[in-house]
């Protein structure tokens, strides 16, 4: 017998949606009724792989889990071997790290500003800021080569120094960066139509935060002030001073404004990070990579992304090889049954703007 | 911290037998239980103690043992301390209770512990496939399952990777040959 | 009217030469590729200005944009999508997971050799191929596309039974569309 | 004037909007492009477009309701066309625009759309049915201050034809958007919606509806529909050009009216996200309304 | 004997034959029910002349029956749709029970629409109002489904309205000591205030309450969704075309005729523009076709209402052409809606759809129909939505202009869903069985949409009878034909107009049509319904891809305060303070056919005793 309610398939071919995964909407009218993620279309079984890899070939993927913010990955790998092994990281390299973590960070904004605005068909600001994310891109190609795929913080440091100048290039960089984020201030913020489409829509509360254990921008965005690189710190944040944003609004107009002042915040952390930067060596070398056995144990690691927690789990048996490595994206938790949860009684027109908001990056999912 | 600690093992000990802990450097702390008492200790720990926030839940594979152990990770904001609870169930007939209703989000990791493990996790809600559509063979995340073989079982690869000489060359060549008959008149 | 083989061939000519500059590609991020889509359609690089244009559904599209790894249960999606595109329709394996399976080589759910079950016109190398490269991607398939060779439909019409049986061999669910045009 | 010269006459009108709104169309991405900071497409891309979809094998269809849509939608733009007066002294694009009427055009652009709904509803993809929807209900909010700016004019002038309007402005050289301001107000307000710009591109929105109506629709449908959403914005555009403009004595000039009154909805459309549905039928009843009912005061009044 | 009898005595006579054959043979009743429509239909365009009048007496009261202009045009409605419907019924209704009875309900209405056309005196036409009220009261209890809510809200209703019918005939007759229309009409201007106003009032009461003017309308939605679609073609199409028919002669006549008149008729075209929104809004929202439709009447007689109020001689054009145009469309819609019945077993949208490859022809029929009542060039709707903005604009109702634009405009909203609703969308398998309607129900459908196009592009054709009908009421001669005072027609001149609207159309279908024929295009194949793009998924077997519920939410959420109030709850509260008479009312109600023709007899016998006793 034919269901009722009329069913959409919101992906995993559809402009609106972020990366490759689908939800199946139940609509009646233009009101959702249910919604039923649906992952699995990247799946490329990087925890399996892992296994098979030793330690060093293992980091490779690390920053092929998410692609939007590929550096928390990496780090958090380095950290959980370090942390394994006991292995001592120099003071310029956590620096770097740092600065690297904030840079990729604001790439990710940059991003986010133009999936938060494509979704809601202000075109011009995605065209804006993507445009504007290659000149951050070009920092990390003249630092590590690759634009996307940088696997620059690798255990017991980091890959190569800074090149000659490269600070002042950042500076000059975040200067017109800063500058632009105003700009996209008065055609986001300031417009009267994306208010009207975000407030009020897509509401996560304290209560439903807490029940799913939401990360990240969503829980600041419902007024509970909670930053990993706070709460937990880890390399050098607790030397820097910066602002953790928090909004009581709950909807997708209040996390946009605890993202707006968090892309801030990450610029005046790199110019702090350029300001104290120590010199030194910036890795301590690891042995013959197919040699390389780490001690027996685990560890649990996190770090703060664009979207939020995230964590790994890395489990080593003694031998040359990870006995488990297993992410924890904060997708995890917002891009399926926080996900499911909050589409309910939306209207079909701000589900891509939901996604966004929640930061629901599907390969961090399905890794 | 180490107060912090000491406090937090004795509740726990006072309200369950069968719990061993183990210290680490740092924020962390490992509680040993038993499977059975997973949803009472899981839910003593976020009603009563505060560790509102699920940060993990991970399984492990231990072949040679012959065990799986499952480790959730809790955390609490306000004592900003990471609990371990770990538990170690059969391999041979794993099953595992069910604490969807003690985190939502629980219900995600247990759906792919369920389909990536093979673990049978007692009344839980949500489609059968998860990552995977059609799978046949073992669960994938098995130590035993061999992707490798798996995949060269399944999938073509192309000729031409093995030897490094001129791989450009080598490869517009082999690949000449491997083209079906019929196809030749497209190449080019 | 028009039947003699001479006139077919100028129309052919500038047929193609409007298909050369006018690509619209399929929305559909199947890989991590999908993340230099974006900066290869704004500002800096600008694909628009060599006509290549987005699509949201496949009736509209003329370019299939593989960007990346393939896994099986996004491959079935892909051959639905790729049958459901009108002729001329032409496909673009993007990075080097497409090629040869890249660094997923032992996957159990990602297939390694994209021109097994689509006929693929043109490959952009790289992991992840910079925005450069897909430019230079298009190029190559405008190339073609004007020279007459980006013939992958056709292909795949004469050898339909051969690629569904690539495809059959890894996707058992995989539906037997009535796919005959 | 003889048969031939009318279907003489009739064809060139046609041939000169379908080059006049593509290139348009052309000329919007390329100012588009501009704005977002790109090079953007060459003006006559829409041409290319255009051309290569014609060029696209349409294998498939639904049902002949699929391709009588974008037929219905043809017939209603080149009939409009017909009864729209291109220029002030006609000549050879007179056609049929003596007979012009305004309540008679508000019918017959109607039409079009109607019939391509029923071609996108017999697709059976349900965006296409909520695109539909949403158009439907958006054309219900924008069509009041429409109306009620043309009533306004009516009122005013005393006559129901376009014709009429044009001479009252000829006559008394002002424009009618210098004397009825209100009731040009409101119809500009209204033209926003009329071109589906943002934020008013509720119908086609790639990221909620997957292109709604036309997301079945590819090749020589959307070749029908892209030229003839061509020749419908050029009808819109020199209808308000006639209407409020003073109508144009040459190609030259009605061009550069047309195209600037154009660049309203699309400046306004690059720097807007778009509406929720029931927000821009809203729109449409708070000021545009105000304005038209102040126009029509206006018109009583004077 | 006069033709004018023999008409009624076949017309009585062939449906107390029919009831009686029902019992011998089928096919006998089935024939003798479609002769006793076509023979008196026949001998009426015939032999009828305008102007004859035939005059008698019955127990000693002086009756006068006769056919003028202007009841003409409105036998065109009723004896056309009467005949057509009646066609269609006869395939329609085959297979149910007590056929025989509706029949002969059938005919009976028919004829009692023909008596209030040929009445010329008060007595006469209001027996055969009342005749036809019964008959339909019957037929709207006929399914007997939910009879008690809707027959007595109907039978309320009616007995409303024909008690102040004749409270005002009673008034007239004491006044004038006559009972002739025309001596009414005559003497009117003469009466004292306050009767001038009485009068018309209470007559408006009772013609309001048959065409549904708000807040009479209450009654129409469950009566003509209740009543058999075969007989709520001629119950909407025609039926209620008699309410207009006496409110023209009330506003032309009488109305129009005194100083004060002018408010009067501002009123009256007020509610008849919230009878047109309201209506539309509802049509908008509901979920059922036949309710849908019963609301979309409501709508159309509220424009038809407003054009009678505003009085111009363009504006009666409008609204007789629009009453004409609207028993078409409206009658073939009811069909089609009736046909899918037949065919379905449901009429609900959200159960119904992708019919359009199985039943092609009820598209073709319900799709003219649609663009009609839309009133979208060149079908007739058209013709008379625009005379009537001519007349609104040309009168200087400013505001009413604009609440006429938004429900018009707000109509396409419910045309779409009708068309989508049962025709487009998926083809889903449980309709797979479903076939086109019998060919006697077809053809009824398509003659009648045919007609709506060629109205469209031959207004004249039926503009002239108006025309001659609307000088005889009284709108003197000032320029030959009154549509002239349009302007389309004032340029466009004679009879043929719109035509070079038609050409154009042709010639770009012609022209799309040998695009269409190309040779690439040839080879296009069509496939099912179930291969769209949906984002590259395969639907399941059980999902659902037609977009049916809520259809138009967003635009219902956005004109909400609009729709809030609902008149119904207020006669509900009245109506539990009535409970007793409601009481009194059921237990009159049997649901028996006889009783009601008892009472009928009773009633009549009561009039006359009430007239012989008091002025007697």
């Amino acid at each position: 017998m034919r269901e009722k309610a009329t069913t959409l398939y919101f992906g995993p071919q559809h402009p609106g949606i972020t990366g490759n995964m689908m939800i199946r909407l139940k609509v009646e009218g233009d009101t959702i009724i249910k919604a039923t993620t649906e992952v699995g279309y990247l799946h490329r079984a990087f925890e399996k792989l892992q296994e098979k890899r030793n330690w060093l070939q293992s980091f490779t993927m690390m920053c092929r889990f998410c692609v939007p913010e590929t550096d928390p990955m990496e780090e958090l790998y380095a950290r959980a071997v370090e942390e394994i092994e006991g292995r001592e990281v120099p003071e310029r390299a956590k620096y770097i790290r740092v600065m690297v973590l904030e840079l990729a960070r604001l790439a990710s904004f940059m991003l986010w500003y133009g999936g938060q605005n494509g979704s809601l068909g202000l075109y011009t600001m995605g065209q804006w800021s993507v445009g504007d994310r290659n000149y951050i891109l070009d920092l990390f190609e003249e630092l590590t080569g690759g634009r996307i795929y940088h696997m620059y913080i690798w255990p017991g440091g980091v890959r190569r120094d800074l090149p000659k100048g490269f600070e002042g290039r950042v500076l000059k960089t975040l200067d017109y960066l800063e500058k632009r984020l105003d700009d996209y201030d008065d055609l986001m913020f300031d417009n009267a139509i994306f208010k009207k489409r975000t407030q009020g829509v897509g509401i996560v509360d304290k209560a439903t935060a807490v029940e799913h254990g939401v990360v990240g921008a969503v829980l600041r965005g419902c007024g509970i002030k909670s930053d990993i690189r706070i709460d937990d710190p880890y390399e050098v944040y607790d030397k820097l001073d910066f602002i953790v944003p928090t909004s009581d609004g709950a909807d997708i107009w209040s996390r946009a404004l605890v993202r707006r002042q968090e892309a801030r915040q990450s610029i005046r952390i790199i110019r702090q990070v350029i300001d104290t930067m120590p010199g030194g060596s910036v890795y301590n070398k690891i042995p013959n990579p197919q040699k390389w056995k780490l001690p027996k144990g685990d560890a649990y690691v996190r770090a703060e992304s664009v979207r939020g927690e995230v964590g790994l789990y890395v489990v080593s048996d003694g031998g040359t090889m990870p006995r488990r490595v297993h992410l924890r994206g904060a997708a995890y938790v917002h891009g399926i049954t926080l996900l499911e949860d909050v589409l309910v009684g939306e209207n079909i027109a701000d589900v891509s703007a939901i996604m966004n908001s929640l930061g629901t990056c599907p390969p961090e999912i399905e890794r | 911290m180490k107060d912090i600690k000491a406090k937090l093992t004795e509740k726990i000990k006072a309200s369950f037998d069968t719990v061993s802990e183990k210290d680490y450097n740092g924020n962390r702390l490992d509680f040993h239980v038993d499977v059975k008492i997973i949803p009472q200790i899981l839910t003593f720990l976020k009603v009563n103690l505060g560790y509102i926030h699920l940060s993990h839940i991970s399984c492990v594979d231990w072949l040679e043992e012959g065990e799986f152990e499952i480790i959730y990770i809790l955390w609490s904001p306000v004592e900003k301390l990471k609990v371990f609870v770990r538990t170690r169930i059969n391999r041979e007939k794993p099953v595992l209770p069910n604490i969807d209703m003690i985190w939502r989000q629980a219900n995600t990791y247990e759906r792919e512990m369920r389909e990536m493990f093979g673990i049978e996790i007692e009344g839980l809600e949500g489609a059968e496939e998860f990552l995977l559509e059609d799978w046949q063979e073992m669960p994938p995340m098995r130590r035993d399952f061999q992707t490798e073989e798996y995949a060269e079982k399944t999938f073509w690869s192309r000729e031409g990777r093995e030897d490094a000489i001129d791989v450009r060359e080598e490869i517009i060549k082999r690949s000449r040959e491997e083209i079906p008959d019929f196809a030749k008149k497209y190449s080019r | 009217m028009i039947n003699d083989k001479n006139s077919q061939k100028i129309v052919d000519i500038i047929q193609n030469w409007a298909r050369k500059h006018s690509i619209w590609v399929l929305a559909y991020g199947t890989g991590c590729g999908a993340i230099e889509i974006p900066p290869t359609m704004t500002s800096r690089y600008d694909a628009e200005r060599l006509g290549v244009r987005g699509a949201a559904t496949p009736r509209q599209a003329d370019v299939l944009l593989v960007t990346g790894y393939l896994t099986t249960k996004t491959l079935k999606r892909v051959i639905r999508v790729y049958e459901q595109m009108q002729d001329p329709k032409f496909v673009i394996g993007f990075g080097s997971c497409t090629i040869n399976g890249g660094m997923y080589y032992d996957s159990y759910n990602t297939i390694k050799l994209l021109d097994k079950y689509l006929p693929v016109d043109v490959y952009i190398n790289g992991c992840m191929p910079r925005p450069e490269a897909v430019l230079a991607g298009f190029g190559k398939l405008q190339e073609i596309i004007a020279e007459g060779r980006a013939n992958g439909a056709q292909k795949y019409k004469d050898n339909l039974e051969w690629y569904k049986a690539n495809q059959k061999k890894i996707i058992p669910s995989l539906l037997t569309t009535d796919y005959n045009w | 004037m003889d048969l031939l010269t009318n279907i003489l006459g009739a064809i060139a009108t046609i041939i000169l909007a379908f080059v006049v709104g593509m290139s348009y169309g052309g000329i919007v991405r390329k100012i588009t492009a501009r704005v977002h900071n790109r090079l953007g497409p060459p003006w006559y891309q829409n041409f290319i477009d255009a051309y290569k979809l014609f060029g696209k094998t349409t294998a498939i269809h639904h049902g002949w309701m699929q391709i009588m849509g974008p037929a219905f939608l043809m017939v209603s733009s080149v009939v409009t066309l017909m009864f729209v007066p291109v220029l002030n002294n006609g000549g050879w694009f007179t056609n049929l625009n003596f007979k012009g009427d305004l309540i008679f055009l508000l019918y017959l652009m109607v039409f079009g759309p109607l019939g391509m709904a029923l071609g996108a509803g017999q697709t059976g993809n349900p965006n296409s049915a909520i695109g539909v929807t949403r158009g439907l209900s958006q054309m219900v909010g924008f069509e009041i201050p429409w109306v009620m700016a043309l009533v306004a004019l009516m009122i005013q002038f005393n006559t129901t034809t376009i014709t009429g309007l044009m001479d009252v402005q000829q006559m008394s050289g002002t424009w009618l958007m210098f004397s009825s301001p209100f009731a040009f107000i409101a119809a500009v307000l209204a033209m926003l919606g009329m071109f589906r710009y943002s934020p008013f591109d509720i119908v086609g929105a790639p990221t909620e509806l997957a292109s709604g109506p036309v997301s079945e629709n590819g090749g020589k449908f959307l070749f029908t529909m892209m030229s003839s959403g061509s020749i419908f914005s050029f009808v819109k555009l020199t209808l308000y050009v006639d209407l409020f403009m003073g109508g144009a004595d040459n190609l030259i000039i009605l061009l550069i009216k047309t195209f600037s009154i154009y660049m309203i909805p699309v400046l306004y459309g690059i720097v807007s996200p778009r509406y929720r549905t029931e927000q821009a039928i809203r729109f449409f009843w708070g000021w545009p309304l105000f304005f038209g009912i102040l126009a029509i005061l206006y018109a009583a009044i004077f | 004997m006069e033709i004018i009898y023999l008409i009624f005595i076949l017309f009585l006579s062939g449906a107390i034959a029919t009831f009686l054959l029902g019992k011998v043979s089928k096919r006998l009743r089935d024939i003798a029910f479609i002769t006793t429509l076509v023979v008196p239909s026949v001998l009426f365009f015939t032999q009828i002349n305008i102007g004859q009048t035939v005059d008698f007496s019955v127990l000693g009261i002086h009756l006068s029956w006769g056919i003028t202009n202007f009841s003409y045009i409105f036998a065109y409605i009723v004896l056309g749709l009467g005949v057509l419907a009646g066609i269609y019924a006869v395939a329609a209704m085959k297979g149910k029970e007590n056929l025989g009875f509706f029949f002969f309900n059938y005919i009976l209405s028919i004829m009692a629409m023909m008596g209030i056309l040929f009445s010329r005196d008060l007595i006469s036409f209001f027996v055969f109002w009342e005749i036809m009220t019964w008959s339909s009261y019957l037929m709207v209890v006929f399914t007997g489904k939910d009879v008690q809510k809707v027959g007595i809200k109907y039978f309320i209703f009616s007995a409303i309205g024909a008690y102040a019918m004749l409270m005002a005939i009673v008034i007239t007759y004491s006044l004038t000591g006559s009972m002739m229309i025309s001596n009414l009409i005559f003497a009117f201007p003469d009466f004292e205030f306050g009767m001038q106003i009485l009068i018309p009032v209470l007559l408006l009461i009772g013609f309001g309450v048959k065409s549904a003017m708000m807040p009479l309308h209450v009654w129409a939605v469950g009566s003509y969704s209740h009543s058999p679609m075969a007989y709520t073609a001629v119950f909407s199409g025609a039926l209620s075309k008699m309410g207009i028919y006496g409110m023209i002669i009330v506003m032309a006549g009488l109305v129009s005729r005194i100083p004060e008149g002018y408010w009067f008729r501002e009123v009256i075209a007020w509610m008849g523009a919230i009878t047109a929104v309201g209506g539309t809004l509802w049509a908008v929202a509901q979920d059922d076709a036949k309710k849908m439709l019963a609301y979309s009447s409501v709508a159309q007689l509220g424009y038809i209402i407003i054009g009678i109020a505003i009085g111009t001689p363009l504006a009666m054009l409008a609204s007789l052409f629009m009453a004409i145009l609207h028993g078409m469309f409206k009658g073939t819609l009811f069909m089609a809606v009736g046909a899918i019945e037949k065919q379905t077993g449901t009429t609900n949208f959200t159960e119904v759809t992708g019919l359009i490859r199985k039943m092609p022809f009820t598209f073709l029929a319900s799709l003219m129909s649609i663009i009609a009542l839309a009133g979208i060039p060149p079908l007739g709707g058209f013709i008379g939505k625009w005379m009537l903005y001519e007349s609104v604009i040309g009168s200087n109702h400013y505001l009413l202009i604009i609440v006429i634009f938004f429900s018009s405009t707000a109509a396409f909203l419910y045309c779409y869903k009708f068309l989508f609703g049962f025709f487009l969308g998926q083809e889903e398998k449980e309709w797979a069985h479903v076939k086109e309607a019998p060919a006697m129900m077809v053809v009824p459908m398509v003659i009648l949409a045919i007609g709506t196009f060629i109205f469209g592009v031959f207004p004249g054709l039926i503009l002239n009878p108006i025309d001659a009908g609307l000088q005889e009421l009284g709108y003197a001669v000032t320029q030959g034909r009154y549509w002239e005072m349009s302007v389309l027609f004032n340029e466009w001149g004679d009879t043929v107009v719109l035509q070079p609207i038609l050409y154009t159309i042709l010639a770009v279908f012609v022209f799309f049509l040998a695009f269409v024929l190309t040779k690439n295009f040839k080879k296009t194949r069509y496939v099912s319904t179930k291969d769209i793009s949906s984002s590259g998924e395969i639907p399941k077997e059980h999902e659902n891809l037609t977009f049916s519920r809520g259809f138009f939410q967003p635009f219902l959420r956005s004109v909400e305060p609009l729709m809030r109030r609902k008149i119904d709850p207020y006669y509900n509260s009245f109506g539990r303070g009535m409970e007793a008479i409601f009481d009194f009312v059921r237990r009159i109600y049997t649901g028996n056919g006889q009783t009601y023709a008892l009472y009928v007899v009773v009633f009549a016998l009561l009039l006359l005793i009430f007239k012989d006793r008091l002025w007697g």
